[in-house]
Formats: C-alpha cells, structure tokens, sequence
C-alpha cells in the first residue's frame, strides 16, 4: 500500500461524500425498501417479524448494487479510466481500494441504519444484533461481487438495472448465509456459527475473485 | 498526423497509449526505461479531461500527480513542477481553490493540460489539442509544447489545423480505396 | 406587499438582525413557562402515569412537522409562481427542520408507544403517514444536496414539493384504508379520553413554544443559506475573472 | 394527435427495443427481485403465497421505477431535449407520448411476465388473474409518477437511486390499492370493485399531474 | 461572434435558442411569424448532435423533419429537401441505413448538420460550427451558410476561427472587469 493507493483512497472518500452524498441517497433507498413492504404484505407484526431479517437482507442486497454502478462509470465518461490503464499501476489493486472506499462510504451507513429499521420490522434486540452483525460481514461481499458488474457494464449508460440483473444471481449465496445465520441467531437450535463462517469465508473469497475479474473486465472496456 | 474525419487518427493515437488492444505487430520504445512497456511513458491528451467537478482544482491535480508515476528517458531528464505552480503558469492559479466545477471548458482544458507538467514523461499523445481553445491559449499551449519538444520530448498530435511546432514531422492519414474491416470474420 | 419589500435579500437580512434577538427572547420564555407547567403544573394521567408527559413534547412536534410542510409548499409556489427571489432559500431552509421535527415526533412516539402499546412501532396509519412524511423530506433534502446549481435545485424542489403536497392527502386517505383494511381492531386507537383543560394549556404553550422555536431556526437557516449562497457566487465570480499567465506562453515552463 | 407525435411515438418504440432490449432488462430485473425473495423469506409455500401479490407489486414498482432514469437523461446527453425544448410543441403531450411508449416497451412485458412469476409463488388462478389486471392498470401510475421523478433527475447522472427515493413515496398510494384490490379478489368478503376503482382513478389523475409537472421541471432543466 | 474562453459565447447561443431563461427583457424578431416565439423560428446547432446511435441514419433525420415544424419568414421563402436527398448533398448518402453508431465523429456532425436542410427556419444558431471537421467538410459547411444567407437567412455563430462568409458582422465578447453574477442573491 504506497502513496499512490492511500491518494486514490482519499479521492474516492471526498468523492463519495460531497457529490451530492451518494451515502445518504443509499441509506435513503433502503429506508423506502424497507418501509414500502409492509404496505404490500399488510401491517401484521408477526408475519413482519419473521420475515424481518430477509427484508432487510433484501433492502441492503438492492441498495448496495443499485448504488454501484457509477464505479467506474464516472471515471470512464470524464476520461480518468484511460489514464488508470494506462498508468502502469496494478488494476486489480485499484478496485480493491476503489471498492473499499465505495463501501466505507455507502456500506457502512446502511449497516448503521440497519437496526432503526429493524424496529420497524418488529425484530427483537437479539435478531437485530444478529441481522446487524450479518450485514456488516457480507455487505462487503455485495459490493466486491457488484464491482464486476459495474465494470462489465462499464461502457453502458444504463448501467443500474442491468448491473443488478448480472449480479444478483452471483450474490444469492451471500444472501442465502447472510439470512440464515441471522435467522440460526434467532432460532436457538440451530448453531449461528456455522453459516456465519462460510459468509465470511465468502466475503474472502470475493475481495480475492472481484478484483480479478474486475480487472479483467475494465482492461477490455476501454474499445 | 492529419487525414479526414474518420480515417483513425484518434484510433491510432489510442493504440499508441494501450487502449485499444493491437491485431498483431508491437509498439516498442528505444531509450526508455526497460521495465515498463511503451505506453507507460506516455501521457494521453484526448477529448476527454479527467477532472472531476466536485474535487477543488488542486486536489485534482494533486491526485494525478500522486497517481502518475513520473518516467525519463535517455534523452529526456525527469523534470517536475509542483502543482500548484503548474496551475500558476496556465493562467488558473486563482481557482486552486475553488472546486472544479466551476471552470469554464477552457480552464478544464488547460487543468488537464497542467496534469501533463506535474508528473514528466517522455511522450505526449495529444487528440486535436487545440480543440476548444481560444487563440491565446492555443498560443500558450503551443509553446508548452515546444518546450517539451525542446527538452528531447516527442509528442505524437492528431490535427486538422496547422501547427508551427519547431520539429514536425507530418503522417497523413488516407482512407484506403478498399475498406477491409479486420477481426470481423470476413 | 409587504414580503415584496424584503425580496431584497441584504434588506431581509438586516430585518432578521433585528427580529432575531426578539423572537429568540420568546422563544426561551415560552419554553421555560411549558416545560415549569409540564413538570409541576401538570397532572399525571391517572392510567399513563408520567409518561403522558412525553406528550407535551410529541404533540406540538407532530404539528409541527406538518405545519412545516405547508409552509414548503407555500414557499414553492412562491418560487414558480410569484417568482419571489427568497422562496427557494425559504424553502429549502425549511426542509431540515421539517425533517428534525418529524424524526422528533416519530421518536418520542415511539419511546411513548413502548410503554403504553408494549411495542415501539406499529403500522398504524398514522404513524404509517408521519413516516412517508419523513421519507419525503428527506428525499427532498438529497435533491438538494445533489444538485451543484441553486436556483436550479430550487425549481426541481419546487415542483417536488407541490406535487408531494398534491399527494399526501391521498397518501393519508389510503394509509387509513390500507390500515382499516386488513388490520382487524386489534390496532391500538390514539386519540383516547378528551384531554383535560389542565393538561390543554401547557400543551398550548409548548406548542407555541416549538413554533417559535421553528421560526428561530428556519430565519437562521435563511440568513445562512443567503450567506452560503453569496460564497458561492463570489467563488464562481473569482474563477470566471480572467487573469493572464504569469509567465508568457512561448517561455519555458521550467522557471 | 397529429403527424409529429406519431412519429415520436414511433421513435420512442423503436429506440426501446432496440437499445440493447430495455424491455428485457427490465423484465429480469423482475424476474431476480421476485426470485430472490424466496431465498430469503425460505421455501414456506403458504407464506409465499400469501405475500405473493405483494412481492409481484414490490418487484413491479421496483422495476418500473429503476428503468426510468433513462427516460429523458438520454435526450439531454446527446441534445436532442434542446431540441425537443426549441421545437414548438406541446412538452406536456410530448411527456405523455414518450411515456405512453415506454410503458408499452417495459411496463408492459411486465405485466405479462406477471403470470409466469406468479406461479412460482404458488398463487391460485383467480389471484394469478387478478394481480396481472390490477398490474396492468397501475403500472401506467408507477411510469406516469416516475417520470416527474425521472425529470427532476434529468441533469443528474447518478439518477437510478435518487428517482427510486424520491418517487417511491409518492408511488405508496397505488402500490396499496393495487395490491388490496388483488386481495380482495383473492378472500371473497370484500368487495373488488372498491379499491380497483380507486386503483382507476389513480391512473387517471397521474395522467394529468404527471406529464404537467413532468413538462415544468424539464423546461426549467434546461440551465 | 468571438471571444475568449468562457465569456459567455455559448451562453448567449443558448439565451437566444430560449433555453436559457431571461433575467430580464425579452427577445423578439421581426418579420416572422406572429404566433410564433423567436426561438421557434431558429435552429440551434451546438457541440451535441442530438444523434440515436441505435436508428439508422435516414431514420434519425426522417423523424428531425417530422418533429421540427418548418417557419418561413417575410424575406425567406420555406424550402425542404427531402432527408434522402440532404444526406446525398453532405456526402453521406451512402450510410442512409447504417445504424448511426457505425458514424466518425465529422460524420455524425454532418447528418446532425442535415437536420438544418429537412426543415427550414430562418436563424440559425450555431456554437462553433466548424470543430471536429476536417478542411473538406469545413468549406462544405462554410458553402451551406453562404447558401443560407443569401436566401435571405440568418447565421449567429461562436468561433474561435475566422469564418469566409458572405456577409459578417462581428460581434466580440470581452469578460467585464468586474464580473456580475446575477440571480445569485449577492
Ligand atoms: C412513532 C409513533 C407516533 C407517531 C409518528 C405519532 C404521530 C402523531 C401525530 C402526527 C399527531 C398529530 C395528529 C393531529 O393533530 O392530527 C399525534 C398526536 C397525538 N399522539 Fe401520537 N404518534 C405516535 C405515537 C403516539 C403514542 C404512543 C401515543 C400515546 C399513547 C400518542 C398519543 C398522541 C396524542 C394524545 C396526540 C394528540 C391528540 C390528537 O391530536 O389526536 N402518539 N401523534
Ligand atoms: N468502437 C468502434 N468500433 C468500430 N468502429 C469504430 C469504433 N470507434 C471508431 N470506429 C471507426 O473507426 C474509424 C476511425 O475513427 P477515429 O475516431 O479514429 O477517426 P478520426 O480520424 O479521429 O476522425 P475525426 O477527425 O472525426 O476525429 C471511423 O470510421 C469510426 O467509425
Ligand atoms: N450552469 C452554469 N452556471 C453558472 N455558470 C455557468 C454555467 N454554465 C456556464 N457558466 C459560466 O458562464 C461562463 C460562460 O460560459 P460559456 O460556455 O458561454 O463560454 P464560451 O464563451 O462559450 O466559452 P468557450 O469558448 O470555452 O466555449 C463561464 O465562465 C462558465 O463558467
Ligand atoms: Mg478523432
Ligand atoms: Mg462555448
């Protein structure tokens, strides 16, 4: 980590946080997700409290890839991707911190916002510790999954729903350990640490394949 | 470099900076440093400039400065301005300050210009430079780049003005009468 | 008309120079005469105990919250249709505070409902409403934020606004039917016993304590928002004043 | 309706279903919010088909607000609104137009894809029915509120998110009584016609209230 | 109309297209049509092409001709050339079916350019016409404003170059010494 990387990583803070606070737009999608269910599913908090940990699961999976695909985007219309490429510094590095910066930024304020609106979901303080907890290891994975679709549809302006199309078949198994170990919490029989380790292992995983593949992907954007 | 709309000189400029992958055939530097391939000597110029609005203009500067690892070579001594004296001598020291946003195109052309002076290297691949300047920048931007000329730079330029550049050596662009579109599985 | 006079923005601010001291002055005295009243004056509910106090303080932020709405929309027109130069800068000067008291009234609502309901949160149509409310302001907020152009924003806002102040009465009248619909009476009704006259007169007071407190605030946030916008001007003023390279252009770039 | 808006409407279609199938994006889209609930509620088949009008909406409302952002971005980016803005006519129909055509290119492959996805919810035939008729009455709402939102962006770049947010709670009033009128065809006692008629109106006023509101802020967009 | 970088040319352009709202005063025209505005009468030309890359080319300009209302004034005579033929005329008739992306740069600028011919309007707005085009296009171009001015139109164009044009009134932008940012609350 030299100079070079903790100089993009603090671009991409500043960015993130004054254009407009791409953070607060996020957290702002996900409060509406979230809220917009139970005027589908009806006000009933029992059934609210069951499927409480998957709403929100679901709230953040769609907020966190809806909010990705200006990752790179941006960079390429004003031109800065050409010069990333061909600047002789590691690609894959450069997503990784890009990613990074991108969930410090619009991650992290989602798991902060995740336990208020637990309380609209009728959680109780142990599935909303869990639930918390879930979301702050596998969001990451989110976004690292997410980046190798924003740079596959680096090139395309309608990059939003095509990006989570891409995506979400590629983040369900995140989705499927994130929801059970929270649900493993709240259900005592079941052992919580078991899928809560493959969700880490998964999170590993993806800092490890989503650059890659990122990489990859941005070196045959550019025509 | 000149030739009509159309023939390549942009495509050709792009492929000299690494962007667009080569068919077959290399691009090699001679007198550059060995470790790193042809484009990493090179700054690309194009239509595009790199600067983010919400950033002030030095930070812009800055992060290119930090980001572009400077490059010499035999003939060409590494040689680099701090930016903010970059911005000073073209004219926009007094927006360092202000985020970029508030530049007019001129002024983002000439802060994208100055990202060429913070951190040096060899070869400069410009796409119709000129392009939406004013005469007096374009003179300002003639001499910057006679003065890397000067200094045992080469600079490759699309144009379709004339250039007085003090060494200028012209590549005319034709359209071939046959068109074959290659990779095309034709 | 009176308001025309200050679409002057420099006279507007000397008007809120010297109205300011005053209506803080108001504001601190309404205060300390509630909150007295709310703790010693006034009774306990004889079924609420003393969380009915959280009520002086819920209430008046509950209307607030809604009369804050109304003067954003007032505002808008005021921006599309009048064209009054200081309606967006009120406008979007209102919209935090708005969304402050609404996030107050949902909280000590909610804090309320814990001990009175055994939950903090039911989908109620009421609560259901201030909670879209909040979601509204908010989103108004991020438009504002992410627009760089003011006057810009203040049009998009603008329309938002009415077009939001259009929709919330159907918001509220399907909320209630939404609610009424598939809940079955087990949903606890507000309202209750018609309040006592004892316990109507500080809440009076404190209501009229949190308006003056809203117009406190939003004259603050005015006058800031012109001072902001000033900044931004004489900032956009000193990148367009055109100054000559220090150094002539066919020089060399080195000294 | 004459001559030019014919034409337009034309263009609209033929830009739909050719730029890299919106339609079909859009229906995915669908297709992985409807199919990811699952994974995340769990496999219970009475509860799913108990939510499951409400997950069709949802994933309607979702998809149909996240298409959006292209709407009139695209026109601006490359001028043509410039144009649209110079050229004398009406804006307001002009809005109509372009959103009439674009319901036709995304809202209503939704509709029709409706069916499909009920089945996998396990709904019942009646309730399959009445979801794809209340779906194809208040999809027209979703786009004809979206494009005020979808206007209100036009400038932004980052607009999928912010459109989503500031929409969605306008969009909360059709979302209800489309998916209680697809309930009440479901459990006999209350009556349909009610909040279907209601579900009627609603598109009717955003017919007038959105292509106005749409038109003004488009003019003022415009620097 | 000339001037430095960032003195408002292109602003002024776009004033008089009605795109940007008046502060104050109004603009009208004589001679045209009465229940028309003055922008209605203009066509605007500026740095986008207002281009589908997904239709085809004919297609692109056929609906410009639907959509844009031909305005005649007293001393201009309508005249519409069908979009085939325009295309022909600019030299790009062969790529009529041709989606629209599979167009360079100068070419797109010259079907965006046809739009002008398909529907007549007496003014044309134009913000630096003749950028991005080689010398070629650059007198085509150069020939149709003369063509149009001599029936009697009118040209407002930003130009960082000389334009050889038949009649010329030129009108240069300084920056005030003290710039006024209006509508600002200052
Ligand atoms: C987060 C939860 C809550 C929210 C968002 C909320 C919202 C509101 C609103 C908007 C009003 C003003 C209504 C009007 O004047 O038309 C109000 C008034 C009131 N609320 Fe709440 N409320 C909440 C919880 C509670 C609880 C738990 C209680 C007590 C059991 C309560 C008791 C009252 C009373 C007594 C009034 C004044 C009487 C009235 O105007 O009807 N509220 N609330
Ligand atoms: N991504 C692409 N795929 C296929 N063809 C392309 C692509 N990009 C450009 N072309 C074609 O390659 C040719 C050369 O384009 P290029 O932009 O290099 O021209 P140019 O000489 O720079 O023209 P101008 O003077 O207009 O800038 C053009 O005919 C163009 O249509
Ligand atoms: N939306 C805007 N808000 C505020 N200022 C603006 C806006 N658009 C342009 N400006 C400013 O107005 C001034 C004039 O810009 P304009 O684009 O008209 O210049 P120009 O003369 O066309 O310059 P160029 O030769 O570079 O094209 C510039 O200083 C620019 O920064
Ligand atoms: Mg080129
Ligand atoms: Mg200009």
């Amino acid at each position: 980590m030299t100079g070079w990387a903790l100089s993009l990583f603090r671009r991409e803070i500043s960015l993130a946080v004054r254009v407009g606070g791409s953070a607060m737009v996020g957290v702002l999608f996900f409060l509406a997700v979230v809220t917009v269910i139970p005027f589908g599913v009806g006000p009933d908090l029992n059934l609210l409290a069951r499927i409480g940990p998957a709403v929100l699961w679901i709230g953040a999976l769609l907020a966190t890839l809806l909010g990705l695909d200006r990752l790179f985007q941006a960079d390429r219309e004003d031109g800065a991707l050409d010069l990333f490429l061909m600047s002789g510094r590691s690609l894959e590095l450069l997503v990784l911190i890009k990613c990074l910066a991108h969930w410090m930024a619009t991650g992290l304020p989602l798991v902060i916002a995740a336990p208020v609106l637990a309380i609209f979901l009728n959680l109780e303080p142990v599935a909303i510790g869990a639930v918390t907890l879930t979301l702050l290891v596998g969001t990451p994975a989110l976004t690292l999954i997410g980046a190798v679709g924003a740079s596959l549809t680096v090139s395309l302006r309608r990059g939003g729903l095509l990006l989570a199309v891409l995506v979400i078949p590629l983040a369900i198994p995140v989705l499927i350990f994130g929801v059970s170990s929270a649900d493993a919490a709240i259900h005592d029989p079941v052992p919580f640490m078991t899928p809560f380790l493959i969700l880490c292992a998964l999170t590993l995983i993806t800092a490890v394949i989503g650059p890659l593949a990122s990489a990859a992907a941005l070196r045959f954007s550019s025509d | 470099m000149t030739g009509a709309n159309g023939v390549g000189k942009s495509s050709l400029l792009r492929t000299l900076a690494g962007l667009v992958p080569l068919k077959e055939g290399g691009i090699s530097l001679e007198g550059g440093e060995d470790d790193r391939t042809a484009f990493e000597h090179s700054h690309y110029f194009g239509h595009q400039d790199a600067v983010k609005p919400a950033l002030t203009v030095l930070e812009n500067l800055t992060f290119w400065q930090a980001f572009t690892a400077p490059i010499s070579a035999d003939v060409f001594p590494t040689e680099i301005h701090k930016p903010a004296d970059a911005l000073e001598f073209l004219g926009i020291g007094h927006t360092a300050r202000l985020p970029a946003a508030y530049l007019s195109a001129g002024q983002k052309r000439r802060l994208s210009l100055a990202r060429l002076l913070v951190s040096s290297r060899p070869i400069w691949l410009m796409d119709e430079p000129t392009s939406a300047l004013d005469r007096h920048s374009e003179a300002q931007l003639l001499g910057l780049m006679n003065a890397h000329l000067d200094r045992g730079g080469m600079i490759v330029t699309a144009t379709h003005t004339d250039l007085p550049l003090n060494s200028i050596r012209t590549l005319h662009l034709e359209a071939p009468q046959d068109v074959r579109i290659v990779g095309e599985l034709a | 008309m009176a308001i025309w006079d200050y679409a002057n923005p420099t006279r507007f601010l000397r008007l809120v120079q010297i109205i300011l001291p005053w209506l803080i002055g108001l504001c601190v005295i309404a205060f300390a005469a509630g909150l007295y009243m709310t703790f010693f004056t006034a009774p306990d509910d004889y079924q609420q105990g003393a969380t009915v106090k959280i009520m002086y303080i819920h209430v008046p932020a509950a209307w607030l919250a809604m009369m804050c709405y109304s003067i954003m929309a007032i505002s808008s027109l005021g921006t599309l249709v009048w064209k009054h130069p200081l309606a967006d800068v009120s406008a979007k000067a209102a919209a935090p505070i708005g969304a402050a008291f609404t996030f107050m009234s949902l909280v000590t609502g909610s804090l309320w409902g814990k001990p009175m309901w055994g939950t903090y949160w039911v989908w109620d149509a009421r609560l259901t409403s201030v909670l879209v409310l909040f979601i509204m302001y908010l989103g108004l907020i991020a438009l504002w934020r992410t627009m760089e152009d003011p006057i810009k924003a203040g049009k998009a806002a603008a329309i938002l606004t009415l077009v939001g102040a259009l929709n919330l009465p159907i918001i509220k009248f399907s909320v209630e039917w939404w609610n009424t619909l598939h809940q079955p009476a087990s949903v606890m009704r507000m309202g209750g016993p018609t309040i006592a006259t004892s316990m109507l007169i500080p809440l009076f007071v404190m209501a009229i304590a949190f308006t003056l407190l809203f117009f406190v605030l939003h004259l603050m946030a005015m006058r800031n928002e012109i001072l902001r916008r000033r900044v931004r001007a004489m900032r956009l003023k000193a990148a367009a004043t055109a100054r000559p390279a220090t150094v002539t252009a066919t020089a060399q770039p080195a000294e």
